[in-house]
């Protein structure tokens, strides 16, 4: 199991990077699902599995279509795109800098002045995802309740009464 | 002690039944009758908080948890007030009622999103400050942030847009911040909740490596609420975001959604975390850089609106500084000073509402003896500024005085002396204000100009009471502070 | 599993969030600054995770993910939304453009 | 009673703030009310009434001592009412009732009368607080604030021509600078600012200096030389309500308040010792100099200005006898005087609203017109010169009993005092009330004034009379037990030698202006053989010039000193104007320019600010 996390990290961390690094806004956005699914996969494996389901669907599915959506609903014509994608070089640091601040992580990590602290295992019954959520998170379903009215409303606010 | 929990729990059932009435209503009818709804909304906050207030008072209790029907379970998220809590949910309150007096006069069309949208942003801010657990605070925060994106950017002007982009973005690296802080801290605990927190005693084994994780969760946290705060270094979109919303947007985010979103998160912080003295020193620093880095920006601006909202950065500045001094003086000038910035900052956005309202600019270099025609306008503008200057008895001295005392007590006197020498820009760049806009000649241009009326007026006229009667009776309710202990 | 997985996850979540945010400050189109703080979420909804893993508390992490993971899709959603909205101001999407408010 | 107050106002203590608080809250009403002269009144009496009560309630309660911690530099809000203070507080309390009914029906119509009555109050809350505080610091500050109203009072009516207003802040202030620099010799020789924690402390070495310093700043205040020359300036100027209020009644009470004060609480002054012998040479003089100004006045109000002067040296050397004696006296002298100098400068008012003018060569006759007013008059007249058994003749006969018991000079010099000031009284009472009716040109007549004004006047001089026949009432009544001093001064003054001294002067004054008014043909004139004797006449000369005034001595030297500041003033100006400006501005345009709007320059600060955070956590850790 640990081969998978180390091998679904590993390319979580490519895709990621690739996602801000192609120049491509439609290319970015699959890159970005796929780090989202490799994550997915990760957390199923460390147990967590209702959560993946959520990622996978949510964030790999539903975001990717957002995006999708916003590219078809903003033509963005030759000259234009030419003028946005300057960034071709301005981006080429990107791995320059992930190179020196992974070395530097490394430094701190491996340093005697800090560790993470020891794994506890998992000591809850199956049925507790369910009480957790329901019973002792009940204030973040309202809130949750609250962001997708406010979600609502701000696509009535933006979006309805375009011209 | 039942009557407190049913006016706690009007703070969450009016906002949301006002939201349910307007949007099942017909549109016709919402776009009429929404505002005197969300007054009704207001005032019922106001009021509820008030009546909260005394009643714990008079319980002689610091704070009061309750749950909703059957989150009694011993590890379940519950809702808590306390003293300095309902202060804040009382200034929520007026700032609203204020947003909404101005938001008659300047919001033509789209009230019913703008009430709805308001609503959102009342739950939002008053979820925030009756919660007590850290990722619960988070979820409220963000629906705080998303409702004043979608306010400020719902008018669809290209400055608004843009400036709720920014606010946006910048809000953003704000959670991802504090999400990573309160992840870490997670790892330790094993739970959220402030009582939990508190009671694992993080900081106990002071040469534990694990402490790594907790300083870096504590950078990240007062970077993202700094960020929310619009303190200086991270104080760059509040003007834009403030300068370019409609006036009556301008007036929740800067009286008070920037207090309740940013400094909240503080008042919980150096609540959980005030052991730590770099914290503590870090606040001391970002105040002090914000309150000088606030005033020489507000000193260069010639937008009415863009002034004052360097001048609310600046006055960040001397809230975080009251909170650095991590004592209960400290605290309680803080929480007073939210409230008094909360009035004058509010009284200031709607004299910009009704300078725009009367003679079509906010660049300050197009007026000039406004005062003569615009009688009140000019005297609340002159009280505000004189309170925001910390000018005696008005009511931002004695809150500055509290902030100052708790500095000094705390062996911060270096800030105590810069907090004080500062005072000096904030009356300069005011005064400028005042002098270029209601002092000095009557351009002839102006001839015709006629005070403001209607709602606008009635805000005025009621925060520049509110602000007088702070300033003059403040020390009665020092006496009574003290008398109930909390002192 | 042992602590080095852990501490790989750290150290890659980190980098990913610099990625993140060099990607928000580096690029020109709005929707990339979208992207960018798409992929600095992916590490913080990891963090959660590895912290529920570490401290014994997987379900609470996971309805922590769950409340974020929403809040990240409507906080996407209103991003896009202002994007779409200046794209029809200005017929661009370059952030560049966004310099009215400033000083 | 107090029982009844503390159950409306939650507690007795709270007393104690109101008395501070809500003064300034109604003087901020009488302000609004202004010229609405019906509400005024109704507000000011039942506020000042309410004053009253609380007083009375104080004086009948066992005392408070309430601290509020206010910081931790040692100034917290210490207040202490106790039986000395609390006789203070009812006596302002009741001269306030009177005056500030005079001075509504004075100021009627008047256009500043809103803006008088808000200093009025200020005054009656910054008095209250300094009679209660127990902390020196605590007490300078209400001190200052009644120097504050006093320039606004004297401002009013005098906008365009501030120079009584400036010269008594000059004046004024530079008795307070002395009084601050005394306050801190003393609390660093006492150790504590707490006047109820010192110990007496000796008068010698710097202590003395110190002593002097305190001295002079509360003398200063009741009016005493060298800080009096504002006041005739005043009488010109300022309404004649201020007058009735400031010089005659509240200054006094505050000066001598303190003075007493220190003699017997803060520091141990010896009967004889040197520190008491130049207390008492200054009274002296006071007495004997203002009074010889007096003499020669002209003008009603400005003639009684000199006797507030005067009289001030009577209390300053009583208590500076340091004897228990000489303490009693001068606090009753000041009592005394209070009652009878206000009821005479309200007489002054009363004829002033009458004829339009205090000018004695416009005026005559007036007591047929005028009777109650003149009655008031005579009776306080009598009084300040000392006539049995009127109240005046008892406390000076004990200021007497003590100036003699120290040194025969003074009792010479307060004998003297007390001829001159029988003189001219003698010559103002038949001037303006005897003789041949007289009235300015521009009036046709005059009449009696409204009730209003000789209600107070009215029971100012019942006291007068009372006072003196029933002596014991104030002085076993309120003044012993308030001192704790349990030997009996009322009655008969002991010794029959020196009463039969006093007539005797008296006699002789009586002597000398009927002489006078033979001389020169006229009653106004009977003091000129002493004003034109041939030494006399050169002095008084200079005097008039106002060579003698401390006030321009104290001008020549600011002027040589103000030449020095100016250059260096020059040097710092253009630092502040162009220097300090120059960076402030400098700064502020460079920020905005690196403020360019640009979203990725935002984000990059908020990073920069991210790194600083992480540099501080590790350099603090």
């Amino acid at each position: 199991m640990e081969a998978v996390v180390y091998i679904c990290l590993g390319l979580m961390f490519i895709f990621g990077v690739l996602a801000v690094m192609f120049r491509s806004i439609l290319k970015s956005a699959i890159a970005l699902a796929v780090a989202s699914a490799m994550l997915g996969i990760i957390m199923y494996v460390l147990g967590s599995v209702w959560a993946a389901i959520f990622e996978i669907s949510v964030c790999s599915g539903l975001i990717t279509v957002i995006f999708i959506s916003a590219i078809s609903l903003s033509n963005t014509d030759k000259q234009d795109l030419a003028k946005l994608y300057e960034d071709k070089e301005r981006m080429a640091f990107l791995p320059t800098v992930l190179i020196i601040s992974g070395v530097t992580l490394l430094l701190v990590v491996t340093s005697p002045a800090f560790s993470l602290p020891a794994a506890v295992p998992v000591a809850e019954a199956a049925d507790t995802l369910r009480e957790t959520l329901w019973i002792h998170r009940q204030v973040d379903i309202w809130g949750q309740a609250m962001v997708i009215i406010t979600g609502a409303l701000t696509v009535v606010a933006l979006f309805k009464e375009r011209e | 002690m039942q009557v407190i929990e049913y006016s706690a729990v009007l703070f969450f059932a009016v906002p949301l039944a006002i939201l349910l009435i307007n949007i099942l209503f017909p549109k016709q009818l919402a776009e009429k009758f929404s505002i005197y709804l969300a007054g009704i909304a207001a005032i019922t906050q106001i009021a509820a908080s008030a009546a909260g207030f005394l009643l714990l008072s008079a319980y002689r209790l610091h704070e009061y948890e309750f749950s909703f029907w059957d989150m009694t379970n011993a590890g379940s998220v519950r809702f808590g007030v306390n003293t300095f809590s309902l202060v804040i949910l009382f200034c929520i309150g007026l700032v609203s009622l204020a947003s909404i007096l101005v938001a008659n006069r300047t919001v033509d069309k789209k009230r019913a999103g703008y009430v709805n949208l308001l609503m959102m942003l009342m739950l939002g801010m008053n979820g925030m400050v009756m919660v007590t657990d850290l990722f619960s605070l988070y979820v409220f925060l963000e629906i705080v942030g998303i409702a004043s994106f979608v306010l400020i950017a719902m008018f669809k002007s290209d400055t608004g847009l843009e400036g709720a982009f920014k606010y946006l973005v910048m809000s953003i690296l704000a959670s991802i911040m504090i999400l990573t802080g309160l992840s870490f801290i997670f790892m330790q605990t094993g739970s959220l909740q402030y009582a939990h927190v508190v009671g694992m005693n993080l900081l106990e084994g002071q040469s534990s490596p694990q402490l790594m994780l907790i300083y870096a969760a504590m950078t990240l946290m007062i970077a993202g609420f700094g960020i929310k705060t619009g303190a200086v270094p991270f104080h760059s979109w509040l003007p834009d975001a403030h300068q370019s919303a409609n006036t009556a947007v301008s007036v929740l985010l800067s009286g008070i959604v920037i207090k309740v979103a940013g400094i909240y998160g503080f008042i919980v912080l150096t609540g959980l975390f005030s052991k730590l003295p770099a914290v503590n020193m870090a606040l001391a620093i970002m105040g002090t850089v914000s309150i000088i880095i606030g005033a020489l920006f507000a000193l260069r601006q010639n937008h009415f609106k863009r002034i004052v909202a360097y001048s609310s950065v600046s006055q960040m500045g001397y809230i975080l500084l009251g909170l650095s001094a991590g004592s209960i003086l400290g605290l309680l000038g803080a929480v007073v000073h939210v409230f008094n910035h909360a009035t004058f900052k509010s009284t200031l956005f709607t004299n910009a509402a009704a300078v725009h309202e009367q003679t079509g600019t906010y660049d300050i270099d197009e007026m000039g003896g406004l005062e003569k025609k615009m009688p009140v306008t000019g005297f609340s503008s002159l009280a505000a500024f004189m309170s925001t200057a910390g000018i005696p008895p008005f009511a931002g001295f004695w809150s500055k005085l509290l902030i100052i005392m708790a500095l000094w007590d705390s062996g911060f006197q270096l800030f105590a002396a810069i907090a004080l020498f500062a005072s000096i820009f904030t009356a300069v760049y005011f005064l400028r204000l005042q002098k270029k806009v209601f002092f000095g000649k009557l351009l002839s241009k102006f001839a015709g100009l006629t005070e403001i009326g209607g709602s606008i007026k009635f805000a005025q006229i009621m925060l520049t009471v509110v602000t007088i009667a702070t300033g003059l009776f403040f020390p009665f309710a020092l006496l009574y502070l003290k008398g109930i202990g909390i002192l | 599993m042992n602590a080095f997985v852990e501490t790989a996850m750290l150290v890659v979540g980190f980098l990913l969030i610099i990625a993140g945010c060099y990607g928000l400050i580096r690029t020109y189109h709005l929707l990339k600054i979208v992207i960018g703080v798409e992929v600095a979420m992916k590490a913080v909804t990891m963090f959660i995770v590895l912290a529920g893993f570490i401290n014994g508390k997987a379900a609470l992490a996971q309805t922590f993910v769950i409340t974020v993971i929403v809040i990240e899709v409507v906080v996407a959603v209103v991003a896009v939304g202002i994007a779409i909205n200046l794209y029809n101001n200005y017929g661009s999407m370059d952030v560049r453009n966004l310099k009215k408010l400033k000083g | 009673m107090l029982n009844s107050i503390s159950l409306f106002l939650g507690s007795g203590a709270n007393i104690i703030w109101f008395m501070i608080v809500l003064p300034v809250a109604i003087g901020v009403v009488l302000w609004f009310l202004g010229k609405h002269y019906i509400p005024a009144l109704i507000l000011s009496l039942v506020s000042a009434a309410v004053n009253l009560l609380f007083a009375v309630s104080l004086y009948r309660s066992e005392g408070f001592y309430l601290v509020f911690p206010f910081s931790s530099c040692g100034l917290d809000i210490a207040l202490n009412v106790y039986s000395f203070s609390s006789m203070f507080l009812l006596f302002i309390a009741a001269g306030f009732l009177l005056i500030i009914l005079y001075s509504v029906v004075f100021l009627k119509e008047k256009n500043y009368a809103g803006c008088f009555m808000l200093y009025m109050y200020i005054s009656l809350a910054m008095m209250n607080g300094a009679f209660m505080s127990d902390n020196l610091g605590v007490m300078l500050f209400f001190w200052e604030g009644l120097l504050c109203t006093l320039f606004g009072i004297l401002l009013i009516n005098n906008m365009h021509n501030p120079k009584t207003a400036v010269k008594a802040l000059t004046l004024s202030g530079t008795a307070d600078l002395l009084l601050m620099l005394g306050i801190i010799i003393t609390a660093y020789q006492a150790g504590t600012l707490y006047i109820s924690q010192m110990q007496k402390l000796p008068v010698s070495g710097i202590s003395a200096f110190g002593f002097v310093c305190m001295m002079l700043g509360a003398i200063g205040k009741a009016g005493s030389m060298p800080f009096h020359s504002w006041i005739p300036n005043a009488a010109d100027d300022a309404p004649t309500p201020f007058m009735v209020a400031f010089p005659a009644a509240l200054e006094k009470f505050l000066g001598i308040y303190l003075t007493a004060r220190i003699v017997m609480d803060i520091y141990d002054l010896q009967p004889g010792s040197g520190a008491s012998i130049a207390v008492m040479t200054i009274g002296t003089l006071t007495i004997v100099l203002a009074v010889a100004m007096a003499l020669i006045q002209k003008d009603m109000k400005r003639l009684l200005s000199y006797h507030a002067i005067s009289q001030v040296g009577y209390m300053v050397l009583g208590i500076g006898t340091a004897l228990p004696i000489g303490i009693v006296g001068g606090l009753f002298h000041m009592l005394n005087h209070v009652i009878y100098k206000s009821c005479l400068f309200m007489t002054a008012g009363s004829v002033e609203i009458q004829t339009g003018t205090t000018d004695l060569r416009k005026i005559g006759g007036l007591a047929k017109k005028m009777p109650v007013t003149a009655i008031c008059f005579v009776i306080s007249a009598l009084a300040i010169s000392g006539v049995p058994p009127l109240n005046g003749f008892f406390s000076k006969e004990l200021v007497f009993d003590a100036a003699l018991e120290s040194n025969v000079v003074f009792y010479l010099g307060a004998l003297l005092g007390a001829f001159m000031t029988a003189i001219s009284f003698l010559k103002l009472g038949r001037a303006a009330f005897g003789g041949e009716y007289k009235l300015p040109s521009a009036k046709k007549y005059v009449r009696e004034s409204s009730a209003g004004m000789f209600l107070p006047m009215g029971v100012l001089a019942v006291l007068c009379v009372l006072f003196g026949v029933a002596n014991t009432l104030p002085l076993d009544g309120l003044l012993c037990p308030a001192l704790g001093d349990t030997e009996v001064y009322s009655g008969w003054p002991h010794s029959t030698v020196l009463v039969l001294i006093s007539i005797a002067v008296l006699l002789l004054s009586l002597g000398d202006h009927l002489y006078g008014s033979k001389k020169s043909g006229s009653a106004l004139d009977a003091a000129d053989h002493i004003h034109y004797a041939p030494v006399l006449k050169n002095i008084y000369n200079a005097a008039e010039k106002q060579l003698f005034d401390p006030y321009n001595w104290l001008m020549h030297v600011a002027n040589g000193f103000s030449a020095l500041c100016v250059f260096i003033e020059r040097c710092i100006t253009w630092l502040y104007d162009d220097g300090v400006v120059g960076i402030v501005k400098g700064a502020g345009t460079l920020l905005q320019r690196f403020n360019d709007g640009s979203l990725s320059r935002y984000l990059v600060v908020a990073i920069t600010g991210v790194a600083g955070i992480i540099v501080l956590f590790l350099a603090i850790i």
